[in-house]
């Protein structure tokens, strides 16, 4: 088996985690990206540069290092909007996804009546089936503190965003339309472009969830011509403790602040505040400043390998998986069995085990699986399943790494007796 | 194989044909429990004579070990007075703190030591519990229900 | 000079960062504490050991990785939990004291109308005129959106809470009452028992900014009987983008939740949510894992030296600081200029010469220290002054940084000549 | 030493005895400005006749950086259109974001080319330049009013 694409082999050990040793002796074989991303020694080093070199508080201070702090964020700043393809003003850094999407929802729900993002009885926020709990319940509860209305496309059995109702689920009372880029559980990739379209056309504003896309292929917050944007720095080589939120300028200009505190004010009196000018209108407080520059070196290496030949990896795994596990009697893929707009995550079912278990035994061969409802339990009802097991390809994934799960799978198998 | 410490014969035997499964009788109390991390989910049903546990039955989702805990449990503790059922569910609990450190009590605990195992795997210690926090909050509930005259 | 307490040089070299060549090739003198601290060698090794060894999702996998991440995760906890004296289910892992801050002002603002947190016209908060922007505007904007009323405790002129209307202040209307434990920019601690009782008295609630004093003195949540705590790691030796909220279990189990998503559910329908119990409720998405971990390592290693210690060090500077910067013409403490209930932070003004001007010289001699309004205009403009210089110890301090200070002051006056 | 290309004498003498401060006249346009991070603040008024700038004067507190800016500026925008205003304060903006890569062009600067030194001082930039976009708002302002017949 030739990978021309990617020496995931050589890859591999720019992280030092590869070197330990797993239950059972053995190696460790971690397909669960889609959770979280393990961390190449660049980005260890370049947080730790941080703080032995230039650590100081961003924004307060005239002497060097803090210049440096200064510095050595902004750069980070730039790097993360370039990547996106945003601009600098534009790219507010959270703590994570969660973070971003909750700012979202709790500056719209702050909006003054009259406002563009003030939300009432009769106005519409739309998702979808096959969303992850964080792009689910920070616009239901806003709905509920609000009296919006939360309405949702539904999936089609193969667990596809089913589309046909597009006009009628978005319609003129939308405000906002959040939906996923890829499926944490089904690896589905939705297609945007009518979505968008139609969201625009009621003048609503689009925010994609791009927890499972940014980290795995290429994409263009211009060229997609979305509004709002997350995702978080763990699942993408970087550092836990960090997200981002992208927004349009000129909607993050007129919308109000949600963490409120230092460095994000103009003025201040007891009774009344004033705020700063993007991007630190949304980032209260001494930043996570370490953690920004942990997360540029990790874009920086992502982009030096290079996000389509990863996307491309991830496909070949992708299809080496889908066919190999499709072959075993009893185990059934959950979510598209093609390749068709369709990213580095299989989830499936085994008859007769339950994915608590699966991944239990799967671990004592040193494979890392992800198992029960992946923060999507809508999805799973939906499904008709009860969780399933999840492997999530990334850039150090190797074709051997597969035959490690297939066989694993089929240990499952004999060692419940299925 | 380290595997066959959590996974006993006796367990996937309880997990294959679990006792006590499927809601019947009039329950004193009925309670549902789920575990968030793993979404198993289960009903359980308690029959309550005054002090004496007259049936405990049950019905829900989860993997082998949750499962075949709750049959188990439920087989053991039918029978027993709610007190003597607390202490047994005590020293469950404790043998699943254990981190692998005791064996259990058979006398107390019965085919339940064969849970001992699961201790040595964090991640497992809720499932074996589901059932066994479900029994206790339906029991208690039932308790007090008949003391203040709800039954 | 002998410092008996501390062998703040010994201390100096388990920080790397006092290795970096500042401008003019002096060494670093660093009096910023106050803003953000150095880190010790141990804290990064601790994020670095997680990360190459431990890395994976917490609560969600069942494989090793997961199993020693939760652990790793649930100790840094009770580290945390035990350093303030509270419990393992009261201690919230947030970014920042800033969100912490903001977590409790957003979730008194989610209550239901009847709840003991719901806020309406007529109710109260109170704060005092020396807060920190982070436990002023959160609070302010709060009162905003529920029409409660703000009212706030008066400084005296030697920078002290003053104290006298605590009844007609604290009143029965009253719902929060948030202070901060030590002031950020005048070194003043306030004395908290009758605050305390007061607040309780008319059932209110405590809130404690403890910014300023967890990381230098010892404290313990049960003997101060206050009801809510706030701090942020980077001030006390830990990474960035890690605080911490304490609360009392019996409130924060009544409290709605702030951020919402994964990890926080109990289960989840497309319409509705219930909720995780404690500590998990309020901490939505992956959390960060490495910046708990590190900063349990930094609360390790304050204990070790000893909190009283340090407290006592740092008091020794300060006196040093007192004595030498008063006798100075032209050079003017803001601030108690005894040691009374007071920590280890000097601001002084010189005249002629605006702080933005002394922070740049003092620069030129390696030193570094804030200067402007520190994060609390109010205070500034109730003082009268446009900034100050401040100079903020910790335990890597030496009587010789107070010197080179006390040097660097009086080559600031002959600078600009005044 | 470094910092003596910071604090110009130049700068220095603006500082203590600074021009045009002290807000008088009767503006076409007054505008405030805050630097939010050091609380640097500026009030600044503009007068103007059609194109032309008759005066700038301006009242504020600040370090010595943004005051002796803000005269110096006032001082050599008197009497300039407003579009050759414009031209100067895009050029002395450019100064200031040099990094000390260029000396500024002192046919047009004048004795704003003191300010060269700034600019290897990332946190004063702002300092510099807070009256320079204070100027820039009210003459803006200024000019659309009398556009529209406001004055
Ligand atoms: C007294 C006080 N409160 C709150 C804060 C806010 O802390 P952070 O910016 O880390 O959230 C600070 C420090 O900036 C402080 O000194
Ligand atoms: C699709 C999707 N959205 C949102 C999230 C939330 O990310 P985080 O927990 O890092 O905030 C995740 C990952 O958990 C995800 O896969």
């Amino acid at each position: 088996m030739t990978f021309p694409l990617l020496d995931a082999h050589l890859i591999k050990k720019d992280f030092p985690i590869f070197d330990r040793v797993m239950r059972g002796g053995n190696q460790l074989v971690y397909l669960d990206s889609g959770a979280t991303s393990q961390k190449p020694l660049t980005v260890l080093d370049a947080e730790r540069q941080f703080y032995t070199q230039h650590n100081a508080a961003v924004h307060r201070g005239s002497y060097l290092l803090a210049e440096e702090a200064n510095e050595s964020y902004d750069n980070a700043r730039q790097v993360v909007a370039t990547f996106l393809g945003g601009k600098f003003e534009e790219t507010i850094f959270t703590k994570s996804a969660t973070e971003a999407l909750n700012l979202l929802a709790y500056s719209f729900g702050n909006s003054p009546h009259g406002d563009r993002f003030f939300l009432q009885p009769g106005d519409r926020i739309v998702v979808s089936e096959m969303e992850h709990h964080a792009n689910l319940i920070p616009w239901q509860q806003l709905a509920k503190r609000t009296g919006a209305e939360l309405a949702w496309f539904p999936i089609t059995s193969e667990g596809r965003l089913d589309q046909s109702e597009i006009n009628t689920l978005i319609n003129d009372r939308t405000k906002i339309v959040a939906i996923t880029h890829q499926s944490n559980v089904l690896g589905t990739i939705n297609p945007l472009s009518e979505l968008i379209a139609r969201t625009h056309e009621v003048g609503a504003v689009f925010v994609l969830d791009a927890c499972q896309s940014v980290p795995h292929f290429d994409i263009d917050v211009k060229e997609l011509d979305i509004d709002f944007l997350a995702f978080s720095g763990h699942k993408a080589l970087g550092p836990t403790g960090i997200g981002v939120l992208w927004g349009r300028e000129a909607l993050l200009e007129i919308m109000e602040p949600f963490l409120v505190g230092g460095s994000m004010i103009e003025t201040v009196t007891m009774t009344d505040s004033t705020w700063a000018p993007l991007p630190r209108r949304f980032e209260a407080g001494v930043p996570n400043m370490a953690q920004a520059v942990g997360l540029s070196a990790a874009l920086k290496y992502l982009d030096a390998v290079g996000l389509e030949r990863i996307h491309q990896h991830e496909l070949e795994l992708t299809r080496l998986a889908l066919g190999f596990l499709s072959e075993i009697p009893g185990v059934s893929i959950v979510g598209p069995t093609d390749l068709l707009d369709r990213g580095g995550v299989v989830s499936f079912t085994i008859d007769g085990v339950h994915p608590h278990d699966v991944g239990q035994v799967l671990d004592q061969h040193g494979i890392a699986v992800r198992t029960g409802h992946h923060c999507a339990w809508p999805l799973m009802r939906k499904l008709g399943v009860v969780g399933t097991t999840r492997a999530s390809f990334y850039l150090y994934n190797t074709p051997e790494d597969v035959e490690s799960l297939v066989d694993g799978v089929k240990s499952v198998q004999s060692y419940f007796k299925v | 194989m380290e595997l066959d410490s959590l996974y006993q014969e006796v367990i996937l035997d309880h997990y294959k044909r679990p006792f006590h499964k499927g809601l019947s009788g009039t329950p004193t109390k009925q309670v549902h429990h789920v575990n968030p991390s793993c979404g198993d989910e289960i009903t359980l049903n308690i029959e309550l004579d005054g002090d004496l546990i007259r049936d405990v039955n049950w019905d829900g989702v989860g993997c082998s070990i949750s499962q075949a805990s709750v049959s188990i449990m439920s087989e053991l503790l039918i029978g027993k007075s709610v007190d003597d059922a607390f202490k047994v569910v005590e020293e469950f609990t404790e043998l699943m703190q254990s981190k692998g450190s005791i064996l259990g009590n058979e006398e107390v605990l019965e085919d339940a030591v064969a849970f001992a195992g699961v201790s040595k795997f964090p991640a497992r210690i809720k499932c074996a519990l589901l059932g066994w926090m479900a029994f206790k909050d339906a029991a208690s509930q039932g308790l007090s229900q008949q003391v203040k005259g709800e039954k």
